[in-house]
């Protein structure tokens, strides 16, 4: 059988990449490693505009394991620029968080790794790798500073936790893999469909994934673990936790039940506008008493995930086109918020929301971009959120979920309140403390560019919006 | 000159129009030439009224039949179409001539009276606006258009009674005529609309010519006097009617001459001559007619009961000008255009004059309003004493003055409604001969109050030592001698023995004409009343045969609750205090507690379902792994049991 | 004849012996010792499917040999992470991390 | 296509706002030199083609001054502009307030004024957009545009009160959620009826006049809930009682430019929305809410005068007089017929016109003595003649004095309220808010300018040098468009004709249909 690992050029290149930082990092004497985090940058940024070319390939490897569609091109860019961002991002920040300058960014080119893979996962068995792949070097990410309690605290926490989802999830994965003998996902639809009834170890089984998959997405009520994950873990890391890992669970959700269990639309469908439904509504609600910014900003994203979820329950072409469209500008907005919290923390210490008083005129910037991506996600006009919410809703809205859409829209609106509440601190709250607050350049270039696309994207949503209908395209044939 | 007046009579309210902006917007550092521009042209308007008025006399029959109209187009849209415009006819053209002097007469006046005070251009500007809106007022074509100007000349009012804004009293003059008045238009502008839904138009002659058919336009008869009632609030209250007449005396914080020009002579017959426009409407409906005659017959009477007990000049002929109007009213009510007119052309006449007059003592005295601190003032005033005596008599209706044969005109007119000839037959007879005894009543208390006033003011010695009363400039003089001319001679135009029978009755009239025959009985009765009031204020006022604190004690209550106007201003206070404001205030608890309230709480319940499901975030591993399979554990349970048909789940909104 | 069902009963019953550990024992190392009984359940499921279901392929056994060295690396993680916590808190009782809550 | 006039008059106000960021913020004079400029700009175009409108198209009708790009291909948005004569009524409105806000006077705007002259040029550009859009989706992103920069500028320069336990932080973000659940409703209603008609034609749109001509095969069910959904957003915009209680906290909160923009203009934006919408789209939603509507007109007019009575906070008085007055213009929209529709899209005008001035004046009163209280003030015509002058004119104004603007609209308005029988009864209720409005605003004139001088005012100034810039040009759009009530009312006639001929038609399919709507 010819294998065409041309196919397979970004995942080799960025594992590459990773090794050759490993290398150079064991190489260059400690004092001079600053400069790894900007080669990561270039390498990553490299990769990504290689990708671009593998749109419209739509093709498989190793007899369907492996998938390079448009889906997964979409997604393996997003996960690009998430890690892009982070890196720019956090130069400064990880240098004093750790000695151990080189290893942080090496964990972080793998996890994107895994998350690839994992957009790519053709059957169970890589879907599965490409999941612990992620998930273990998040587990060592989270517990990065390995001095600092919270972190290892926050560490030890997702571990368990996620040990205990990935054996569900793996559970699951058996009891399908045994209902239908197969464990390629395509495969899987076949098999069902010519089932006569439906087997109950199957119903158990979708319903360990959806709880599986459900905890990488942090959807009520498997999210318990996100919000002290997301406040212990070094910011870089909590933003890339929220942005990459949870874009790569979506991904594979949508690809597992869009793909295999067609048949049993109608059941997953509900089960996952009830959850979506709660996921909105506890977190944003959740959200509101938070005084710990890094867990605020924990449980909206939670919420969310929620939305996102409304693109799952419509299961058609333009709720999949939603999905990857939020989830992309999802990527842009999380991170500038997490940037302008890793920065803010690297100056003064603090991630509790009162301290951020005055930041307005301590840091226009970093105000203005804090603000414009929350709102993004309260999905305010013109920004990029609203854009999405309205492909997210606008594919619901006819199958009767219209109820799914107004909680969606008040609770959104809800959410405004603690969004707002915190642009209050920033701007109407005069400063304790007047010094401004420098910003390094690559924070500075990742908060620009999160800005700058955010608006972009709200007042001309159209280059993205094409990007993510071949990528939806690309699962309906 | 008489055709050019006639086919631009929008000149003649756009003249002070022009004035007022001019003031406004330019001259308002320069007091001389503001009041000079507005003197001008205001006599430049009173010359075309007058030419008009000559082509109106000359027209004849014409233009009583057919009035002259010309309008241009407001505003329009399917089903509405509003003009702006002016319609000739004797009623209108008596009105411009009118206004038009006493507006001219009053300006004259102003230059002497306002001599020195800070806001005299102002004060011009003001008088400029105010004779525009009444000017365009008159010559409305269209109900309106009347109601713009007569909103506008409420402005003026409000405008000048408050001119001395500094004043705690004229603020809240000010503030309560317009608020007053704005009640009164409430009504009218619902009538005016009442009648816009159901005849489909507001011109005046159109609604003259459909309403007499009103069934046809799918109204009964009661309804049309349901709105003429509401139509005729507006008059109650611009006009001074019972139960709205309150504002009116307290109007007389503004300066002297306004009152003369506003609050007697001009605006507040405003309402008069709105019914009288609208008498169409009147008299298609009897009930609304007895209505409107009761309403002015009541006021006369009421207000002329509060004056006699009245201690200040300009109350007094507050009062007074109230019961005219409800004179006026009631002549309105009887079925007479022409009396009503008559008699409001000749009140203008001698009430101008003596508000003048009264603007000079105030003027002497200082702006010492208490009558009984004055007296004797003959000597020091003699223009003013004799004008003054011309201004009493004439409203007492002795004769040869003006006042008597507007007066007699107006009993003649009760007296023949309640004696069947008149139009109103059947249940309302009785009423109109009450409303005669009540008229009659008022005339005579109207001579005795007028003259009470004047005895003590005029004769006698002066009782304030310290006051050096003194005649005024020629400014303040002139008018008042045209005003005492007018007040003697200005009745005649309704002598028929003297205009060889066309009389003023022959214009100013509706329907047909007839020639009123000098009902004797009526004549010297009324003149033998007069006389009787005035003799009492003689034997009490002037001789002192009587001593008037013996009486005012012998009828305490009676003379308490006419010195307190009935108490009527007190119970409006009270009720706007406690029960209008009560509710204000009572809503607006209710707003913040209740309508926020509702708001907050629902904020509030987010806030606390936030904090509640915080807390199961309890931070220990194993309750978040629990609560993990908790969840699974359920999902299984609900999916396996659960009726997985379509059907069911289409309750949560799937599978459509 | 022992058949799949049998298997299946089994591997369910260990998964929750496994569950249990997790979630009743105090020790994170107990806990971590509690998950790789639940994974050592899934494996036997694996194994038995594709014994009894695919018998012609060997994508069971595959599937749980990558599942047991994912496992290892899991648990390496875990005791490197309980021992860095241990240092921090002279603890390794999970009731005492709570530090992160609300 | 030639001269993208719309686009430019949009863009003015953000080229001003882009110039701006590169001022220092010391010079706080130049960035208002620049924001009045700019807002200029938009107001001298959006006269031009007013006039041109009102002589050329007049009698024809429709949009004029389109422009169409294409936008967001896969959702059917397309970036189309145009006006006509339900619009551009409301874009003057925008630009007069707009330009006139720059300069009115706002307390403690000197600190910070580059943030808020920034902010402000945003707002107006959002305000302006929506008026401008004929795509719905376009419309939708320009309204709310504005509700985040109102929010950040009360709770930065807004004000407390003294008589009610509220604070500017509590307004802001009462405004701000108040709003933004009601757009809630509105954003699902619209996104339905995007899909429903998308799936009709084979082909998403957003255009307004596409989607209106599909308004006879949406069925009654369908129209009812969604001119529900969507009626309640604008509504609440409109501050309809109940749903009132946003507006007169946020007034008294916001700083003076935002309350005249606010109550001025973005208020409208409910009215223009729901008769540009929802009356056009869905006629015989608009059937079946219009009592309902009527109803809680009177509640408007009536409980907010009475209201009024009670207050002693000169924005507060100004604040409910506002909401009383939108119950005019709701009495106005549940009659449903083109006079009704005229009066009410007229009063909107009149009442922004003349709210605004309200605003500026009450602004610089506060600006200048630090205090809305009314007890403590008093006599004020004393030390600021030029600012009582704009005070009485304003108070005329709201008070439906004829000569000025709103009196032709509020009279437009009972006309066709009147029309309708079953409308009469609440409309006489209604016409009671002409009086209570007369006391409420007379007594607070009474008690702020007039009466005996007041020793500690003397220090106070008159309005000079560019505070006069809002005085004069809002008197003379009040006494203008009095005085010549044609150039509004043609305007708006001709933009209500196609509305009215659809609610026509409606009525006639309903009784066809026998239904019991």
């Amino acid at each position: 059988m010819e294998i065409n690992y041309s196919l397979l050029t970004i995942e080799i290149a960025t594992a590459l990449l990773a090794l050759v930082v490993l290398v150079i990092g064991l190489v260059v004497p400690r004092e001079q490693r600053y400069g790894l985090g900007y080669l990561v940058t270039i390498g990553l940024a490299g990769i990504l505009l290689v990708s671009f070319g593998f749109y419209g390939i739509n093709s498989s490897l190793f007899e369907g394991m492996y998938i390079v569609d448009d889906f997964s091109v979409f997604f393996k860019q997003l996960f690009l620029v998430a890690a892009i961002l982070v890196s720019l991002a956090a130069t400064l920040y990880v240098r004093k968080i750790s000695a151990n300058y080189g290893e942080f960014f090496i964990m972080l080119v793998f996890a994107t790794l895994g998350m690839m893979i994992l957009s790519s996962a053709g059957d169970f068995i890589t879907l599965y790798l490409a999941l612990e792949t992620m998930t273990i070097t998040f587990y060592i990410l989270t517990g990065y500073q390995k001095t600092e309690s919270k972190s290892v605290e926050a560490g030890v926490k997702y571990l368990l936790l996620g040990a205990m989802s990935s054996g569900i999830l793996l559970y699951g994965l058996s009891l399908v893999y045994g209902m239908t003998g197969t464990i390629v996902i395509a495969d899987v639809a076949v098999k069902i469909s010519e089932m006569s009834a439906m087997p109950p170890a199957l119903i158990v089984g979708i319903v360990f994934l959806v709880a599986g998959l459900g905890f990488k997405i942090s959807a009520v009520p498997f999210q318990m673990w996100s919000p002290d994950v997301y406040e212990g873990a070094p910011t870089p890391v909590t933003a890339f936790l929220a942005v990459g890992s949870k874009a790569a669970a979506f991904a594979a959700i949508v690809r597992l039940f869009i793909v295999a269990f067609p048949a049993y639309g109608a059941q997953w469908k509900v089960l996952f506008a009830a959850l979506a439904a709660l996921t909105i509504i506890i977190g944003n609600l959740v959200a509101i008493p938070q005084t710990n910014i890094k867990r605020m900003l924990a449980y909206s994203s939670i919420a969310q995930a929620g939305y996102i979820l409304t693109g799952v329950v419509a299961a058609n072409a333009a709720g999949v086109k939603g999905v990857a469209f939020y989830a992309m500008l999802y990527v842009f907005a999380t991170i500038g918020a997490f940037t302008v919290v890793m920065n803010f923390s690297a100056n003064t210490g603090s991630d509790e929301i009162k301290d951020y008083a005055g930041l307005a005129q301590r840091s226009p910037l970093m105000a203005a971009v804090l603000t414009v991506c929350l709102l993004s996600m309260a999905g305010i006009p013109p920004l990029a959120g609203f854009a999405g919410k309205f492909y997210l809703f606008s594919s619901i809205v006819n199958q009767g979920y219209l109820w799914l859409v107004v909680i969606g829209l008040l609770m959104s609106m809800a959410s405004v309140y603690y969004y707002l509440s915190v642009a209050k601190v920033m701007y109407m709250a005069e400063p304790t403390d007047n010094t401004p607050i420098t910003v390094p350049v690559g924070a500075k270039a990742t908060l620009l560019m999160t800005m700058i696309i955010t608006v972009f994207l709200g007042i001309y949503p159209e280059p993205l919006s094409v990007l993510a209908n071949i990528a939806a395209k690309a699962l309906f044939f | 000159m008489i055709e050019f007046s006639l086919n631009n009579a929008w000149l003649i309210p756009f003249l002070p129009a022009v004035a007022f902006a001019l003031i406004v917007l330019v001259l308002r550092p320069l007091p001389r030439v503001s009041a000079f521009v507005s003197i001008t042209c205001i006599l430049i308007s009173f010359i075309m009224a007058i030419s008009i008025g000559i082509g109106v006399i000359q027209g004849g029959e014409k233009f009583v039949e057919e009035p002259f109209k010309k309008a241009v187009t407001w505003f329009s849209m399917s089903g509405l179409k509003i003009e702006m415009g002016f319609q000739i006819d004797p009623t209108s053209a008596m009105m411009l001539f009118v206004v038009t002097l006493v507006a001219a007469l009053v300006q004259i006046y102003s230059i002497g009276y306002m001599h020195g005070d800070k806001g005299f251009s102002v004060f011009y500007a003001y008088l400029s606006l105010f004779a525009m809106s009444m000017l365009g007022l008159v010559i409305a074509p269209n109900l309106l258009q009347m109601f713009v100007f007569w909103e506008l000349v409420g402005l003026c009012s409000y405008l000048l009674i408050g001119f001395w804004w500094y004043k705690y009293s004229a603020r809240e003059a000010a503030k309560k005529a317009f608020i007053t008045t704005r009640t009164g238009d409430f009504g009218l502008l619902m009538g005016i609309l009442l009648l816009q839904i159901f005849f489909g138009t507001l011109d005046l002659q159109e609604l003259a010519v459909r309403i007499p058919n009103f069934t046809e336009y799918g109204l009964t008869a009661g309804a049309l006097t349901l709105i003429a009632a509401i139509l005729f609030l507006g008059p109650i209250g611009k006009s001074g009617q019972f139960p709205l007449h309150v504002w009116l005396p307290d109007a007389m914080e503004g300066p002297t001459p306004v009152s003369a020009l506003i609050h007697a002579a001009t605006m507040v017959v405003a309402g008069v001559y709105l019914v009288g426009r609208t008498l169409f409407l009147f008299k298609t409906v009897p009930g609304a007619m007895a209505f409107v005659a009761f309403m002015g017959a009541f006021t006369a009477l009421f207000a002329a009961s509060i004056a006699i007990t009245q201690t200040e000049m300009k109350k007094i002929l507050a009062y007074s000008t109230v019961s005219q109007l409800g004179y006026m009213m009631l002549a309105l009510g009887a079925g007479s255009l022409t009396a009503s007119m008559f008699h409001l052309m000749t009140h203008a006449f001698f009430k101008a004059l003596m508000f003048l007059g009264a603007g000079s003592v105030l003027h002497a005295m200082h702006n010492e309003a208490d009558i009984w601190k004055y007296g004797g003032l003959k000597k020091y005033m003699p223009i003013t004493y004799w004008t003054f005596l011309i201004g009493c008599l004439a409203i007492a209706g002795i004769f040869p003055f003006a006042g008597f044969f507007s007066k007699d005109l107006i009993l003649e007119v009760v007296w023949a409604n309640s004696t069947l000839s008149g139009h109103a037959h059947g249940p309302f007879q009785g009423l109109y001969t009450l409303l005669f005894i009540m008229a009659s009543m008022t005339a005579m208390m109207t001579a005795f109050y007028m003259f009470r006033m004047f005895f003590i003011c005029f004769h006698g010695e002066l009782r304030d030592k310290h006051a050096h009363p003194h005649e005024s400039p020629f400014s303040m003089a002139m008018p008042l001698v045209v005003l005492g001319i007018l007040s003697v001679v200005g009745g005649w135009v309704g002598w028929p023995g003297l205009t060889e029978g066309k009389a003023f009755g022959y214009f100013v009239r509706m329907g047909e004409f007839e020639i009123v025959h000098a009902n004797w009985t009526l004549i010297i009765s009324s003149t033998v009343l007069a006389l009787i009031g005035i003799g009492g204020a003689i034997a009490i006022y002037w001789k002192n045969a009587i001593s008037h604190e013996e009486l005012a004690k012998k009828f305490a209550p009676l003379y308490k609750l006419s010195f307190n106007k009935f108490y009527v201003d007190e119970l409006y206070l009270w009720i706007i205090h406690n029960i209008i404001d009560g509710i204000g205030r009572a809503l607006w608890w209710v707003d913040m507690h209740i309508v926020d309230g509702v708001v907050d709480g629902v904020a509030k319940t987010t806030k606390v379902l936030g904090s509640v499901f915080r807390r199961v975030q309890t931070g220990k591993m194993q309750h978040y792994a629990l609560v993990l399979f908790a969840g699974v554990v359920v999902l299984v349970i609900i999916m396996s049991f659960a009726d997985t048909s379509v059907a069911s789940l289409s309750l949560l909104g799937g599978g459509r | 004849m022992i058949g799949l069902n049998h298997f299946l009963v089994f591997s369910g019953t260990l998964f929750c012996i496994g569950l249990f550990g997790a979630l009743a024992k105090r020790s994170a190392i107990a806990i971590l010792m509690g998950l790789e009984v639940m994974l050592t359940a899934v494996n036997i499921n694996l194994v038995a499917i594709s014994r009894y279901v695919t018998p012609e392929y060997l994508v069971g056994q595959v599937f749980a040999v990558f599942v047991i060295a994912v496992a290892a690396a899991e648990v390496a993680v875990g005791l490197a992470l309980i021992v860095a916590i241990y240092r921090n808190r002279i603890s390794v009782n999970v009731e005492d991390f709570d530090w992160l809550k609300w | 296509m030639d001269f993208p006039v719309l686009t430019v008059i949009l863009l003015a106000p953000v080229v001003g706002a882009l110039i701006s960021v590169f001022i220092p913020k010391e010079e706080s004079r130049i960035i208002k030199a620049v924001a009045g400029i700019s807002t200029f700009i938009s107001l001298a175009l959006t006269i031009v083609i007013y006039f041109v409108y009102y002589t050329q198209h007049l009698d024809t009708g429709g949009m004029a001054f389109t422009e169409d790009i294409p936008w967001v291909s896969d959702l059917g948005v397309v970036y189309s502009l145009g006006v006509d004569g339900f619009s551009l009524p409301m874009l003057l409105l925008t630009n007069v307030i707009g330009f006139t806000a720059v300069f009115s006077r706002s307390w403690s705007v000197e600190k910070r004024a580059k943030e808020f002259y920034i902010l402000l040029m945003i707002l107006i550009v959002g305000v302006m957009g929506t008026f401008v859009a004929r795509d719905l989706f376009i419309f939708f992103l320009f309204y709310e545009v504005v509700v985040i920069p109102i929010y950040i500028m009360v709770i930065i320069w807004g004000s407390g009160s003294k008589t009610k336990d509220v604070t500017k932080e509590y307004a802001g973000m009462k405004l701000t959620i108040y709003l933004l659940v009601g757009s809630a409703f509105l954003l699902a209603a619209m996104i339905w009826l995007y899909m429903e008609a998308a799936e009709m034609r084979g082909l998403p749109t957003f255009d307004i006049a596409t989607l209106a001509s599909l308004s006879s095969q949406f069925d009654q069910q369908f129209q009812i809930i969604v001119f529900g959904m969507m009626g309640f957003g604008f509504t609440v915009l409109l501050s309809m009682f109940p749903f009132h209680s946003w507006s007169p906290d946020g007034y008294a909160g916001a700083p003076t430019a935002v309350s005249m923009i606010h109550a001025g203009v973005l208020k409208k934006i409910g009215g223009y929305g729901l008769i540009r919408i929802g009356f056009f789209i869905l006629p015989l939603g608009a059937k079946f809410w219009a009592p309902l509507i009527a109803i809680l007109a009177v509640g408007n007019v009536v409980y907010a005068a009475l209201i009024c009575l009670a207050q002693k906070d000169m924005k507060y008085v100004v604040g409910y007089s506002s909401v009383s007055h939108m119950g005019f213009v709701l009495i106005g929209f549940a009659s449903l017929n083109i006079i009704g529709l005229n009066g009410a899209v007229a009063n909107m005008f009149a009442h922004g016109v003349m709210s605004a001035l309200f605003f500026s004046m009450v602004g610089y009163i506060y600006g200048a003595t630090k205090t809305r209280y009314i007890p403590d003030l008093g006599g004020l015509a004393h030390q600021m003649p030029v600012a009582a002058a704009g005070f009485v004119v304003a108070a005329m104004a709201s008070a439906g004095l004829p000569g000025l603007v709103s009196f032709v609209p509020e009279f437009t308005t009972f006309v066709g309220a009147f029309k309708e029988a079953s409308l009469r009864i609440p409309a006489i209720i209604a016409l009671t808010g002409v009086v209570l409005g007369a006391v409420y605003v007379l007594r607070m004139v009474a008690n702020v300018l007039f009466g005996p001088r007041k020793e500690e005012w003397d220090h106070v100034e008159d309005i000079r040098g560019s505070y006069w810039i809002p005085v004069v040009v809002l008197i003379a759009f009040i006494v203008t468009f009095g005085v010549f009530p044609s150039l509004l009312m043609d305007m708006v006639n001709s933009g209500m004709q196609p509305i009215a001929a659809k609610l026509v038609d409606a009525a006639r399919v309903a009784s066809q249909m026998g239904g019991n709507i």
